[in-house]
Protein backbone atom coordinates (compact mmCIF):
# COMPACT_ATOMS: atom_id res chain seq x y z
CA UNK A 1 0.00 0.00 0.00
CA UNK A 2 1.32 3.52 -0.97
CA UNK A 3 0.65 6.48 1.04
CA UNK A 4 1.77 10.21 1.16
CA UNK A 5 3.10 10.74 4.33
CA UNK A 6 3.63 14.76 5.69
CA UNK A 7 5.49 16.30 8.60
CA UNK A 8 4.71 19.36 10.61
CA UNK A 9 6.20 21.76 13.07
CA UNK A 10 8.84 20.02 15.37
CA UNK A 11 8.46 16.85 13.75
CA UNK A 12 9.25 18.17 10.33
CA UNK A 13 12.20 19.73 11.84
CA UNK A 14 13.07 16.44 13.50
CA UNK A 15 12.77 14.10 10.40
CA UNK A 16 14.23 16.73 8.17
CA UNK A 17 11.76 16.79 5.34
CA UNK A 18 7.81 17.70 5.28
CA UNK A 19 6.29 15.28 2.70
CA UNK A 20 7.62 11.33 1.95
CA UNK A 21 5.73 8.94 -0.34
CA UNK A 22 6.38 5.63 1.46
CA UNK A 23 5.07 1.93 -0.03
CA UNK A 24 4.26 0.11 3.17
CA UNK A 25 5.12 -3.68 4.19
CA UNK A 26 1.98 -5.85 3.75
CA UNK A 27 0.33 -6.09 7.65
CA UNK A 28 1.28 -2.45 8.07
CA UNK A 29 -2.48 -0.64 7.57
CA UNK A 30 -3.49 0.89 10.76
CA UNK A 31 -2.23 4.20 12.65
CA UNK A 32 -0.57 2.65 15.05
CA UNK A 33 1.36 -0.08 12.84
CA UNK A 34 2.56 2.67 10.95
CA UNK A 35 3.59 4.66 14.04
CA UNK A 36 5.65 1.51 14.74
CA UNK A 37 7.22 0.82 11.33
CA UNK A 38 8.68 4.84 11.27
CA UNK A 39 9.88 3.80 15.02
CA UNK A 40 11.96 1.53 13.24
CA UNK A 41 14.05 3.89 11.17
CA UNK A 42 16.45 4.92 13.50
CA UNK A 43 17.40 6.82 16.64
CA UNK A 44 15.53 9.83 15.75
CA UNK A 45 12.23 8.22 14.71
CA UNK A 46 12.20 6.15 17.39
CA UNK A 47 12.12 9.09 19.31
CA UNK A 48 9.19 10.43 17.77
CA UNK A 49 6.93 7.37 17.21
CA UNK A 50 7.64 5.21 19.88
CA UNK A 51 5.19 6.91 22.30
CA UNK A 52 7.47 8.85 24.33
CA UNK A 53 5.88 11.90 22.39
CA UNK A 54 2.49 12.87 21.67
CA UNK A 55 2.32 12.62 17.99
CA UNK A 56 -1.32 13.84 16.59
CA UNK A 57 -2.53 11.75 13.07
CA UNK A 58 -4.47 13.57 10.40
CA UNK A 59 -5.60 11.04 7.80
CA UNK A 60 -7.35 13.09 4.41
CA UNK A 61 -7.07 16.36 7.01
CA UNK A 62 -9.12 14.62 9.19
CA UNK A 63 -7.80 13.80 12.47
CA UNK A 64 -7.80 10.37 13.93
CA UNK A 65 -6.85 7.84 16.59
CA UNK A 66 -4.40 5.15 16.30
CA UNK A 67 -6.72 2.17 15.92
CA UNK A 68 -7.75 4.07 12.35
CA UNK A 69 -7.16 1.79 9.18
CA UNK A 70 -5.16 3.31 6.23
CA UNK A 71 -6.23 2.53 2.87
CA UNK A 72 -3.96 3.23 -0.57
CA UNK A 73 -3.30 7.02 -1.55
CA UNK A 74 -4.23 8.53 2.21
CA UNK A 75 -2.32 11.19 2.74
CA UNK A 76 -1.24 10.96 6.51
CA UNK A 77 0.01 14.02 7.92
CA UNK A 78 2.11 13.63 11.29
CA UNK A 79 1.98 16.62 14.00
CA UNK A 80 2.60 18.14 17.76
CA UNK A 81 -0.12 19.19 19.37
CA UNK A 82 -1.19 22.54 17.72
CA UNK A 83 -1.16 25.75 19.38
CA UNK A 84 -3.09 28.05 17.20
CA UNK A 85 -5.44 31.08 18.00
CA UNK B 1 -19.56 31.51 7.38
CA UNK B 2 -16.71 33.03 6.77
CA UNK B 3 -13.19 31.82 6.91
CA UNK B 4 -9.85 33.26 5.87
CA UNK B 5 -6.11 32.17 6.60
CA UNK B 6 -3.68 34.76 5.66
CA UNK B 7 -0.25 36.24 5.95
CA UNK B 8 -1.43 39.63 5.89
CA UNK B 9 -3.08 41.97 8.42
CA UNK B 10 -6.63 42.40 8.81
CA UNK B 11 -8.87 45.36 9.97
CA UNK B 12 -11.73 44.36 12.43
CA UNK B 13 -12.98 47.20 13.07
CA UNK B 14 -13.88 47.47 9.28
CA UNK B 15 -14.82 43.43 9.30
CA UNK B 16 -16.72 43.57 12.78
CA UNK B 17 -18.47 46.47 11.17
CA UNK B 18 -19.74 44.82 7.66
CA UNK B 19 -20.70 41.86 9.47
CA UNK B 20 -23.13 43.73 12.17
CA UNK B 21 -24.79 45.98 9.31
CA UNK B 22 -25.76 42.77 7.37
CA UNK B 23 -28.49 42.15 9.24
CA UNK B 24 -31.00 44.12 11.72
CA UNK B 25 -32.05 40.63 13.02
CA UNK B 26 -28.58 40.92 14.92
CA UNK B 27 -28.56 42.51 18.24
CA UNK B 28 -25.19 41.19 19.45
CA UNK B 29 -22.00 41.20 18.07
CA UNK B 30 -19.24 38.66 20.39
CA UNK B 31 -15.81 38.48 19.39
CA UNK B 32 -12.31 37.54 19.95
CA UNK B 33 -9.17 39.36 19.25
CA UNK B 34 -5.89 37.68 19.69
CA UNK B 35 -2.31 39.66 19.78
CA UNK B 36 1.42 38.50 19.76
CA UNK B 37 2.10 39.55 23.57
CA UNK B 38 5.54 40.55 24.65
CA UNK B 39 6.41 37.73 27.18
CA UNK B 40 5.78 34.22 26.78
CA UNK B 41 6.97 32.09 29.93
CA UNK B 42 9.17 34.61 31.09
CA UNK B 43 11.12 35.39 28.01
CA UNK B 44 10.95 38.22 25.56
CA UNK B 45 9.52 37.12 22.32
CA UNK B 46 10.67 39.35 19.43
CA UNK B 47 8.94 37.53 16.93
CA UNK B 48 6.23 34.57 16.25
CA UNK B 49 6.07 32.68 13.21
CA UNK B 50 2.94 30.61 12.78
CA UNK B 51 2.90 27.23 10.72
CA UNK B 52 -0.08 25.55 9.48
CA UNK B 53 -1.32 22.55 7.62
CA UNK B 54 -2.99 23.93 3.88
CA UNK B 55 -6.26 22.43 3.00
CA UNK B 56 -6.95 20.56 6.41
CA UNK B 57 -6.69 23.93 8.33
CA UNK B 58 -9.71 25.64 6.61
CA UNK B 59 -11.66 22.34 6.50
CA UNK B 60 -10.79 21.87 10.24
CA UNK B 61 -12.26 25.50 10.67
CA UNK B 62 -15.15 24.74 8.90
CA UNK B 63 -15.73 21.99 10.50
CA UNK B 64 -15.77 23.56 14.12
CA UNK B 65 -18.11 26.54 12.49
CA UNK B 66 -20.53 24.25 11.16
CA UNK B 67 -20.28 22.58 14.78
CA UNK B 68 -21.32 26.22 16.42
CA UNK B 69 -23.94 26.98 14.02
CA UNK B 70 -25.82 23.42 14.82
CA UNK B 71 -25.26 24.03 18.08
CA UNK B 72 -26.44 27.93 18.65
CA UNK B 73 -29.00 30.42 16.77
CA UNK B 74 -26.42 32.44 15.29
CA UNK B 75 -27.01 34.57 12.10
CA UNK B 76 -23.18 34.53 11.11
CA UNK B 77 -19.48 33.51 11.99
CA UNK B 78 -16.27 35.10 10.96
CA UNK B 79 -12.88 33.78 11.43
CA UNK B 80 -9.54 35.48 10.34
CA UNK B 81 -6.77 33.47 11.02
CA UNK B 82 -2.72 34.86 9.76
CA UNK B 83 0.16 32.34 9.55
CA UNK B 84 3.69 33.53 8.72
CA UNK B 85 6.16 35.61 10.76
CA UNK B 86 4.66 38.19 13.34
CA UNK B 87 5.90 40.53 15.84
CA UNK B 88 4.31 41.43 19.47
CA UNK B 89 0.70 43.70 19.44
CA UNK B 90 0.42 41.81 15.93
CA UNK B 91 -2.97 40.64 15.30
CA UNK B 92 -2.84 36.64 15.12
CA UNK B 93 -6.49 35.80 15.19
CA UNK B 94 -10.07 37.45 14.82
CA UNK B 95 -13.36 35.12 15.88
CA UNK B 96 -16.99 36.78 16.02
CA UNK B 97 -20.36 35.80 16.31
CA UNK B 98 -23.36 37.49 15.28
CA UNK B 99 -26.89 36.23 16.48
CA UNK B 100 -29.90 38.13 18.10
CA UNK B 101 -29.79 37.74 21.55
CA UNK B 102 -25.91 37.65 23.61
CA UNK B 103 -26.11 34.59 25.25
CA UNK B 104 -25.70 32.49 22.23
CA UNK B 105 -22.84 34.68 21.14
CA UNK B 106 -20.77 34.60 24.11
CA UNK B 107 -21.51 30.82 24.18
CA UNK B 108 -20.67 30.28 20.21
CA UNK B 109 -17.46 32.52 20.22
CA UNK B 110 -15.82 30.83 22.98
CA UNK B 111 -16.24 27.43 21.71
CA UNK B 112 -14.98 28.26 18.26
CA UNK B 113 -11.98 29.60 19.81
CA UNK B 114 -11.56 27.10 22.41
CA UNK B 115 -11.90 24.29 19.12
CA UNK B 116 -9.62 26.11 17.53
CA UNK B 117 -7.14 26.22 19.91
CA UNK B 118 -7.07 22.11 19.88
CA UNK B 119 -8.47 20.98 16.65
CA UNK B 120 -6.98 23.17 14.10
CA UNK B 121 -3.65 22.51 12.62
CA UNK B 122 -1.44 25.70 13.73
CA UNK B 123 1.80 25.35 15.36
CA UNK B 124 3.82 28.58 17.08
CA UNK B 125 6.98 29.10 16.85
CA UNK B 126 8.45 31.64 18.69
CA UNK B 127 12.11 33.41 18.50
CA UNK B 128 13.29 34.61 22.08
CA UNK B 129 16.68 36.25 23.64
CA UNK B 130 17.56 32.33 24.43
CA UNK B 131 17.12 31.27 21.24
CA UNK B 132 14.32 29.65 18.87
CA UNK B 133 11.73 27.79 20.58
CA UNK B 134 7.94 25.87 19.58
CA UNK B 135 5.43 26.64 21.81
CA UNK B 136 3.62 24.09 23.99
CA UNK B 137 0.48 23.26 24.22
CA UNK B 138 -1.48 24.24 27.14
CA UNK B 139 -3.29 21.62 29.17
CA UNK B 140 -5.72 24.22 29.49
CA UNK B 141 -6.86 24.48 26.66
CA UNK B 142 -7.94 21.28 26.23
CA UNK B 143 -9.30 21.61 29.59
CA UNK B 144 -11.91 24.45 28.15
CA UNK B 145 -12.49 22.15 25.11
CA UNK B 146 -13.44 19.56 27.00
CA UNK B 147 -15.95 21.25 29.76
CA UNK B 148 -18.30 21.67 25.70
CA UNK B 149 -18.70 18.11 25.43
CA UNK B 150 -20.44 18.00 28.50
CA UNK B 151 -22.40 21.63 28.22
CA UNK B 152 -26.33 20.89 27.06
CA UNK B 153 -27.88 23.78 25.00
CA UNK C 1 -11.25 50.75 33.14
CA UNK C 2 -13.22 53.37 31.32
CA UNK C 3 -16.98 54.45 30.81
CA UNK C 4 -18.70 56.46 28.82
CA UNK C 5 -22.43 57.24 28.13
CA UNK C 6 -23.14 59.20 25.21
CA UNK C 7 -25.79 60.28 22.42
CA UNK C 8 -22.92 60.33 19.91
CA UNK C 9 -22.20 56.90 18.04
CA UNK C 10 -18.72 55.31 18.54
CA UNK C 11 -15.84 53.77 16.29
CA UNK C 12 -15.80 50.25 18.00
CA UNK C 13 -12.63 49.66 15.50
CA UNK C 14 -10.80 52.74 17.04
CA UNK C 15 -11.47 52.06 20.27
CA UNK C 16 -10.39 47.86 20.24
CA UNK C 17 -7.27 48.95 18.30
CA UNK C 18 -6.07 51.72 21.20
CA UNK C 19 -7.07 49.00 23.77
CA UNK C 20 -5.24 45.72 22.62
CA UNK C 21 -2.24 47.61 21.23
CA UNK C 22 -1.45 49.30 24.57
CA UNK C 23 0.15 46.95 26.23
CA UNK C 24 2.11 44.04 24.48
CA UNK C 25 0.61 42.19 28.07
CA UNK C 26 -2.43 41.92 26.52
CA UNK C 27 -2.66 38.71 24.38
CA UNK C 28 -6.75 38.22 24.05
CA UNK C 29 -9.26 41.16 23.83
CA UNK C 30 -12.94 40.31 24.19
CA UNK C 31 -15.89 42.73 22.96
CA UNK C 32 -19.96 42.69 23.10
CA UNK C 33 -21.30 44.98 20.47
CA UNK C 34 -24.59 45.52 21.11
CA UNK C 35 -27.18 47.19 18.01
CA UNK C 36 -30.45 48.27 17.43
CA UNK C 37 -33.31 44.92 15.93
CA UNK C 38 -35.36 45.84 13.20
CA UNK C 39 -37.88 43.79 15.25
CA UNK C 40 -38.86 43.08 18.41
CA UNK C 41 -41.50 40.77 20.18
CA UNK C 42 -42.88 40.22 16.28
CA UNK C 43 -43.57 44.29 15.72
CA UNK C 44 -41.60 46.49 13.34
CA UNK C 45 -39.23 48.88 15.40
CA UNK C 46 -38.36 52.57 13.73
CA UNK C 47 -36.43 53.67 16.72
CA UNK C 48 -35.35 53.02 20.13
CA UNK C 49 -35.03 55.44 23.38
CA UNK C 50 -33.02 55.07 25.54
CA UNK C 51 -33.45 57.08 28.96
CA UNK C 52 -31.08 56.77 31.95
CA UNK C 53 -30.21 57.86 35.58
CA UNK C 54 -27.13 60.47 35.10
CA UNK C 55 -25.04 60.14 38.10
CA UNK C 56 -26.36 56.60 38.96
CA UNK C 57 -25.32 55.23 35.42
CA UNK C 58 -21.48 55.87 35.47
CA UNK C 59 -21.66 54.65 39.77
CA UNK C 60 -23.47 51.49 38.63
CA UNK C 61 -21.08 51.10 36.13
CA UNK C 62 -17.88 51.49 37.67
CA UNK C 63 -19.08 49.40 40.29
CA UNK C 64 -19.66 46.51 37.81
CA UNK C 65 -15.90 46.85 36.15
CA UNK C 66 -14.62 47.23 39.85
CA UNK C 67 -16.34 43.96 40.59
CA UNK C 68 -14.97 42.25 37.22
CA UNK C 69 -11.29 43.48 37.58
CA UNK C 70 -11.29 41.76 41.36
CA UNK C 71 -12.94 38.54 40.15
CA UNK C 72 -10.79 38.10 37.17
CA UNK C 73 -6.96 38.96 35.97
CA UNK C 74 -7.63 41.69 33.47
CA UNK C 75 -5.86 44.13 32.17
CA UNK C 76 -7.96 46.69 30.72
CA UNK C 77 -11.53 47.27 30.33
CA UNK C 78 -14.08 49.72 28.46
CA UNK C 79 -17.39 50.16 28.33
CA UNK C 80 -19.05 52.81 25.98
CA UNK C 81 -23.26 53.30 26.14
CA UNK C 82 -25.56 55.31 24.16
CA UNK C 83 -28.13 57.09 25.28
CA UNK C 84 -31.15 59.10 23.19
CA UNK C 85 -33.21 58.11 20.01
CA UNK C 86 -31.65 55.43 17.71
CA UNK C 87 -32.36 53.07 15.18
CA UNK C 88 -32.44 49.59 13.52
CA UNK C 89 -28.79 48.74 13.01
CA UNK C 90 -27.05 52.01 15.27
CA UNK C 91 -24.58 50.65 17.74
CA UNK C 92 -26.11 50.60 21.71
CA UNK C 93 -23.28 49.44 23.57
CA UNK C 94 -20.18 48.17 23.21
CA UNK C 95 -18.45 46.55 26.54
CA UNK C 96 -14.61 45.51 25.96
CA UNK C 97 -12.20 43.21 28.56
CA UNK C 98 -8.44 42.68 27.32
CA UNK C 99 -6.27 40.09 29.44
CA UNK C 100 -3.66 37.96 29.03
CA UNK C 101 -5.61 34.73 28.31
CA UNK C 102 -8.69 34.47 26.85
CA UNK C 103 -10.71 32.80 29.58
CA UNK C 104 -10.74 35.76 32.15
CA UNK C 105 -11.65 38.22 28.69
CA UNK C 106 -14.14 35.79 27.68
CA UNK C 107 -15.81 35.12 31.09
CA UNK C 108 -15.44 39.25 32.24
CA UNK C 109 -16.95 40.61 29.38
CA UNK C 110 -20.01 38.31 29.58
CA UNK C 111 -20.31 39.51 33.57
CA UNK C 112 -19.80 42.82 32.34
CA UNK C 113 -23.41 42.43 29.88
CA UNK C 114 -24.92 40.07 32.13
CA UNK C 115 -24.81 43.08 35.40
CA UNK C 116 -25.03 45.33 33.08
CA UNK C 117 -28.48 44.07 32.19
CA UNK C 118 -30.26 44.08 34.84
CA UNK C 119 -28.21 47.34 37.35
CA UNK C 120 -27.34 49.64 35.13
CA UNK C 121 -30.01 52.17 35.04
CA UNK C 122 -30.91 52.69 31.58
CA UNK C 123 -34.77 51.94 29.91
CA UNK C 124 -35.61 51.33 26.55
CA UNK C 125 -38.68 52.78 25.22
CA UNK C 126 -39.33 51.38 20.98
CA UNK C 127 -41.83 52.69 18.54
CA UNK C 128 -43.32 50.22 16.15
CA UNK C 129 -46.03 50.34 14.09
CA UNK C 130 -48.73 49.91 16.42
CA UNK C 131 -47.22 52.87 18.61
CA UNK C 132 -44.78 53.63 21.62
CA UNK C 133 -43.94 51.20 24.39
CA UNK C 134 -41.71 50.67 27.10
CA UNK C 135 -39.79 47.49 26.32
CA UNK C 136 -39.91 44.92 28.95
CA UNK C 137 -36.91 43.16 31.46
CA UNK C 138 -36.33 39.38 30.25
CA UNK C 139 -36.17 36.91 33.32
CA UNK C 140 -33.56 35.38 31.05
CA UNK C 141 -31.50 38.50 32.18
CA UNK C 142 -31.93 38.02 35.53
CA UNK C 143 -31.42 34.43 34.71
CA UNK C 144 -27.86 35.38 33.42
CA UNK C 145 -26.91 37.24 36.10
CA UNK C 146 -27.92 35.12 38.82
CA UNK C 147 -25.80 31.84 37.54
CA UNK C 148 -22.27 34.18 38.41
CA UNK C 149 -23.24 34.14 42.10
CA UNK C 150 -22.81 30.63 42.45
CA UNK C 151 -19.38 30.46 40.51
CA UNK C 152 -16.15 30.21 41.59
CA UNK C 153 -13.12 31.88 39.89
CA UNK D 1 -37.81 64.54 57.11
CA UNK D 2 -36.68 65.94 53.44
CA UNK D 3 -36.24 63.74 50.72
CA UNK D 4 -36.10 64.11 46.92
CA UNK D 5 -37.61 62.02 44.88
CA UNK D 6 -36.64 61.36 40.83
CA UNK D 7 -39.42 58.99 38.50
CA UNK D 8 -37.99 56.99 35.41
CA UNK D 9 -39.52 55.51 32.53
CA UNK D 10 -42.81 54.01 32.73
CA UNK D 11 -43.47 55.44 36.43
CA UNK D 12 -42.43 58.99 35.25
CA UNK D 13 -44.92 58.76 32.68
CA UNK D 14 -47.75 57.63 34.85
CA UNK D 15 -46.80 60.31 37.63
CA UNK D 16 -46.24 62.81 35.29
CA UNK D 17 -43.15 64.52 36.52
CA UNK D 18 -39.59 63.13 36.98
CA UNK D 19 -38.21 65.45 40.31
CA UNK D 20 -40.62 66.08 43.48
CA UNK D 21 -39.44 67.04 46.81
CA UNK D 22 -41.05 65.41 49.56
CA UNK D 23 -41.77 66.20 53.16
CA UNK D 24 -42.32 62.89 55.09
CA UNK D 25 -44.64 62.66 58.22
CA UNK D 26 -43.08 61.48 61.20
CA UNK D 27 -42.79 57.41 60.74
CA UNK D 28 -42.23 57.14 57.01
CA UNK D 29 -38.74 56.48 57.45
CA UNK D 30 -38.50 53.10 55.22
CA UNK D 31 -38.61 52.26 51.53
CA UNK D 32 -41.50 50.55 52.25
CA UNK D 33 -43.08 53.08 54.46
CA UNK D 34 -42.64 55.31 51.56
CA UNK D 35 -44.25 53.41 48.93
CA UNK D 36 -47.22 53.04 51.19
CA UNK D 37 -47.09 56.78 51.79
CA UNK D 38 -47.01 57.41 47.67
CA UNK D 39 -49.61 54.75 47.47
CA UNK D 40 -52.33 56.47 48.81
CA UNK D 41 -52.39 59.73 46.78
CA UNK D 42 -54.53 58.23 44.49
CA UNK D 43 -55.26 55.68 41.82
CA UNK D 44 -52.25 56.01 39.71
CA UNK D 45 -50.13 55.87 42.58
CA UNK D 46 -51.81 53.25 44.14
CA UNK D 47 -51.12 50.79 40.96
CA UNK D 48 -47.61 52.20 40.96
CA UNK D 49 -46.64 51.48 44.67
CA UNK D 50 -49.27 49.11 46.37
CA UNK D 51 -47.15 45.79 45.16
CA UNK D 52 -48.85 45.13 42.01
CA UNK D 53 -46.04 46.25 39.93
CA UNK D 54 -42.27 45.90 40.31
CA UNK D 55 -40.83 49.02 41.48
CA UNK D 56 -37.23 49.47 42.18
CA UNK D 57 -35.77 52.06 44.29
CA UNK D 58 -32.51 53.48 44.84
CA UNK D 59 -31.43 55.75 47.11
CA UNK D 60 -28.37 58.11 46.39
CA UNK D 61 -27.39 56.31 43.31
CA UNK D 62 -27.48 52.66 45.06
CA UNK D 63 -29.99 50.02 44.56
CA UNK D 64 -31.60 49.03 48.13
CA UNK D 65 -34.66 46.79 49.28
CA UNK D 66 -37.77 47.70 50.58
CA UNK D 67 -36.29 47.55 54.19
CA UNK D 68 -33.42 50.50 53.71
CA UNK D 69 -34.06 53.18 56.48
CA UNK D 70 -34.01 56.75 54.97
CA UNK D 71 -32.35 59.66 55.60
CA UNK D 72 -32.76 63.21 55.84
CA UNK D 73 -31.55 64.89 52.08
CA UNK D 74 -31.96 61.31 50.38
CA UNK D 75 -32.57 60.98 46.65
CA UNK D 76 -34.72 57.97 46.54
CA UNK D 77 -35.18 57.19 42.69
CA UNK D 78 -38.26 55.00 41.53
CA UNK D 79 -37.94 53.36 38.39
CA UNK D 80 -39.00 49.87 36.25
CA UNK D 81 -36.70 47.39 36.30
CA UNK D 82 -33.78 48.38 33.67
CA UNK D 83 -33.57 47.15 30.48
CA UNK D 84 -30.40 48.70 28.88
CA UNK D 85 -27.61 46.69 27.30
Amino acid sequence: MNIKALFFARIKESVNYSTEDIALPIGVDTVVALKEFLAKRGEVWADLFSGKQVVRVAINYELVDDIMVLNEGDEVAFFPPVTGG
Amino acid sequence: MTIRVQTEDFDAGAELAAMRVASASIGALVNFIGQVRDINDGDTVSTLTLEHYPGMTERSLEAIEAEAKARWDIVSSLIIHRVGTLQPLDQIVLVAVASAHRGEAFEACEFIMDYLKVQAPFWKKESTLVGERWVEAKTRDNDAQVRWKSKNN
